[in-house]
């Protein structure tokens, strides 16, 4: 759809070798890399254009006349189109850099709803949610009488929309919710969504911090009012993240950060403010890493994404089979349809001490709440153990978790 | 060798004393108090301690969940510090902080060395320390700050 | 002072060959950078040292069991102490991460003053500021009702000290100034300021994205309550900069940003908070950028400080003395002890028409209201150029500088 | 060859209308007017419409400061649109930005193009093609939304 001209078919094997890091060992055996949804590697190609970008045409962007201020300003802006194409969006005015995906949604939070909110105005979100997309709404109630109202999800970690649904009322400003959990997986019907929201007159945020990583992006067709992504997830740098908003709401919000670069005068008693999306972006940018974040993005769309999300589902589906050996083990989140993500609990296991022994093995997952505790409360559980999947793994790193997994067994039990 | 670190972090005694902590639930007519929190694993431990007139620990139980680290650690804790002086607990927990992290341990009480000794595998296990130390160090605040 | 124990003795030259792009041409002319007051240049240690650590050991930080998470975390908190030593802070728990000098001194703003904050109190700040320690405090005076109070500059460009003294009254919340200004180069005698300003009771910010590079900073000796730093003009990376602040301060502000790791717990109703310096740090701090940062430090921290600043002294006099044979050309600023930045006014020339006829020489300099605007109305200017040197420069690069004055002279006039 | 690219961006007509810009000051019984913005240099420019009822420019003058490149072009197209028609005006203000970009600009008359002919070189400079194009889009913005 937004993907250039000439896509190149999947090749599994191939990709893994762009990763320099996932052939080293760790205590002597190889890295099974299965915790990319805490955070990517990054490929080669990433690493070099970065580099390339520092050591050929770096300066600082905007307002310089010579030579390397406007070539970084072109690289910059060049990035800023290469997300705008990647989310679809209408036109690159519409993509705001942040520092990552939590900072895109506290400027919603912060520019947006925080001049708008009333005591009592309530804001919708689910209890699936991450922390970064609760805590900037716990703000708005602790600071300004916000009320948060929870829609719960079903047991296989579904999203319940009639529930959602009902939750928004003529008080309710905001939609706030995950393209998909980052603990169970679970993939939610934005257009639907949006749609029973928008009938209501409600805009909607998506947290897409792990949703634009695994689904293609639309933005436009999902007609989300709101979209956030951060960068080191989708196999770019750390320090960027985007806010894609559409324009009427851009327009609508202040200023978040004060700096240069998001003004247009400044005297001693007045300031005026840039248009969107320099409004947004007080000081210095994270200008190599929109470089590499840009060469990320060119990365992933230059396979043929449907088949990255076959193989990952693939992944997923071969994982979950595997530890249905396994009936001390449960497995949280099994919604129709899911992303590659495998959150389980493990009868007298602490999720710790099972982590602990799969990193021996060279395996690498999360153990945790995953800065999901309303989610772990919601399943009655303390944390939970979780292997999640990204184009670079394969079966065998699968192999080696279930192996782990039993291992654990025999040491804990 | 590995395998090895593993068997001996989690040899048959942690195992059991996080299978079955001792002197574990809420101790009535408890003086002094503290919950410690390890937002690393969300472990969270509460121990209770009754001080007498020295300060000696008459009574202490403790509460929580976590990982098999930080149960048998607590549990382990409060089963050696019953009945000793502040003088003693403070010794007591200095040496187990230096024998987690690999330190030398040697002033510790011959006796009290043994009894820990099979703490000493988490000293190649660095990111698990904490687990270890959480009770100790809510022990340490439930003297200093958590008069009730 | 707090430099480690095997200084280098400055070699300049040698400095030079660690910058790759330094050895590129623009036009066919080698390259001449005179804008590193904008962004400075990268040595190639520190482009390796990010790169080497994200093809070995890169995952995301906090909270992770397994190997790489550990060994990032390490990385992440090593950086932390690395900055910490540079500022010579008390401990790592003074020093925020951010992703900038500017988000540094919004989050005093946002976090520390704007809880504060009555209608009618007062902000003391000097007509040099940079935007970054401008519009924030706008933000409050349009928000909040606080009254703005500028300090003027001598002809000269120094600080009048007494006029400072003269504008900090029993309403004064905060006084926030430059450690070196970015148009003038004037340094402001910071603990004299700070001890007038402490003697009423009165904590100073001090913006040190300028300072921190070309003076030693001691901000235990300086006893400054908050001292921002920006990366990427410390020869380190963009998407990172730090907030040294004193415990007290830090303890008694609220979140800015709301996200992962920020918190302590999370539930549908309530929320609690990390102790500082995790309160201010919400979701995936900027983990590549801090290993950079450090590996820059580490670089500047590597030589004799005085010396590097006696060589920049050297090129500032040099500039100062060459530039007087041309009687029209007006230099803005000459401040006594002054750091390495030269800006100026042609008579009939336009700082762009100039920035452009220089660019084409291939010397880099930066043209405009160097988002000092305040500034510039009390120069009665529209803009200025500038030429900032750092550690790379050399007397060839001020000798093409005026040479690429006189060929604009002959063009444009 | 850089020498001849400034040389040729900055030639005399250009210094000449930059240094003594024509039609510059406030238009007394403007009916249009309106301000125009570069943040890159933070070059500004007014400019005041007498617009007859046919749409015609019946006078036009302008006020700012700025570059050369600016205050040229600024100075340039007010003598040229004086007594021209939107339509004349509108395809003057296409073939220039198409010259100013380095882009086809023949459509444009012949005795235009010649006058325009000496801010072609600025294609060569694109980071200065806004300092050129200023100007003409508060030109425009002056017909479109400028009406007092
Ligand atoms: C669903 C979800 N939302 C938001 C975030 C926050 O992203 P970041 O930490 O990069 O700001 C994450 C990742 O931690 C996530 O998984
Ligand atoms: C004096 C001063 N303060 C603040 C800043 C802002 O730094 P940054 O843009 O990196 O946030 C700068 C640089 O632009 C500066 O020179």
């Amino acid at each position: 759809m937004n993907a250039p001209a000439n896509i190149k078919a999947f090749d599994a094997k191939a990709a893994r070798a762009d990763f320099e890091i996932l052939s080293r060992t760790v205590y002597g055996k190889p890295l099974v890399y299965l915790d990319s949804g805490a955070s990517a590697q990054k490929p080669r190609v990433v690493l070099d254009t970065m580099r390339d970008f520092a050591q050929t045409d770096y300066a600082n962007v905007h307002r310089g006349v010579h030579y390397l201020s406007a070539a970084a300003t072109d690289r910059y802006e060049a990035a800023r189109e290469t997300v705008a194409k990647f989310l679809n969006a209408p036109s690159v005015d519409n993509i705001v850099f942040t520092k990552g995906g939590t900072e895109a949604i506290n400027l919603v939070s912060y520019s947006w709803l925080a001049p708008l909110i009333q005591p009592g105005d309530e804001i919708v979100l689910t209890v699936m949610e991450h922390h970064s997309n609760i805590v900037p709404w716990h703000f708005l109630r602790e600071r300004a009488g916000a009320v948060l109202k929870w829609v719960d999800v079903r047991d296989d970690g579904s999203l319940d929309i009639e529930a959602l649904d009902a939750a928004i009322t003529p008080k309710t400003k905001l939609v706030a919710i995950t393209h998909m959990s980052n603990v169970l997986g679970t993939i939610t019907p934005l257009a639907d969504i949006v749609a029973r929201a928008h009938a209501k007159g409600v805009p909607v945020l998506v947290d897409g911090c792990q949703g634009a990583v695994h689904e293609i992006v639309d933005v436009q067709a999902l007609d989300v009012d709101f979209y956030a992504v951060t960068g080191h997830k989708l196999y770019g740098p750390t320090g960027i993240g985007v806010l894609y908003a559409k324009k009427a709401h851009l327009k609508a919000m202040r200023p978040f950060n004060g700096g240069g670069e998001m003004i247009r005068e400044v005297s001693k008693d007045r300031v005026t403010y840039a248009d969107p999306p320099a409004r947004f972006e007080a000081g210095t940018p994270p200008i190599i890493e929109s470089v590499g974040l840009a060469a990320a993005l060119d990365y992933l769309s230059g396979f043929d994404r449907a088949a990255v999300t076959a193989h990952e589902h693939d992944l997923l589906a071969y994982a979950r089979e595997q530890v249905r050996q396994f009936n001390w083990l449960r497995v949280i989140g099994d919604a129709p349809g899911k992303g590659a993500i495998l959150s389980f609990e493990a009868d007298g296991m602490h999720a710790h001490d099972l982590a602990t022994i799969l990193d021996r093995e060279g395996v690498a997952v999360r153990a945790g709440h995953h800065c999901a505790q309303v989610l772990m409360e919601r399943f009655d559980v303390a944390s939970t153990s979780r292997a999640s999947f990204a184009l670079y793994n394969n079966r065998a790193d699968v192999d080696a978790l279930v192996e782990g997994l039993a291992k654990a067994r025999s040491i804990l039990i | 060798m590995t395998d090895h670190a593993l068997r001996e972090l989690y040899q048959e005694v942690i195992l059991d004393h996080s299978r079955h902590p001792r002197h574990y639930g809420v101790l009535e007519g408890a003086n002094h108090k503290a919950e410690g929190y390890n937002p690393l694993c969300g472990d969270k431990v509460t121990v209770y301690l009754q001080l007498d007139a020295e300060g000696r620990v008459a009574d202490i139980k403790f509460e929580g969940k976590g990982c098999a680290i930080s149960q048998a650690s607590a549990s382990m804790m409060v089963d050696m510090l019953k009945g000793r002086s502040q003088a003693e607990a403070e010794k007591l927990m200095t040496g187990f902080l230096h024998l987690v992290k690999g330190e030398d341990a040697s002033d510790l009480p011959e006796d009290d060395r043994e009894r820990l000794d099979v703490m000493g595998g988490i000293s190649e296990f660095p990111m698990r320390v904490k687990c270890a130390t959480l009770a100790w160090h809510t022990y340490k605040n439930a003297v200093e700050e958590g008069a009730q």
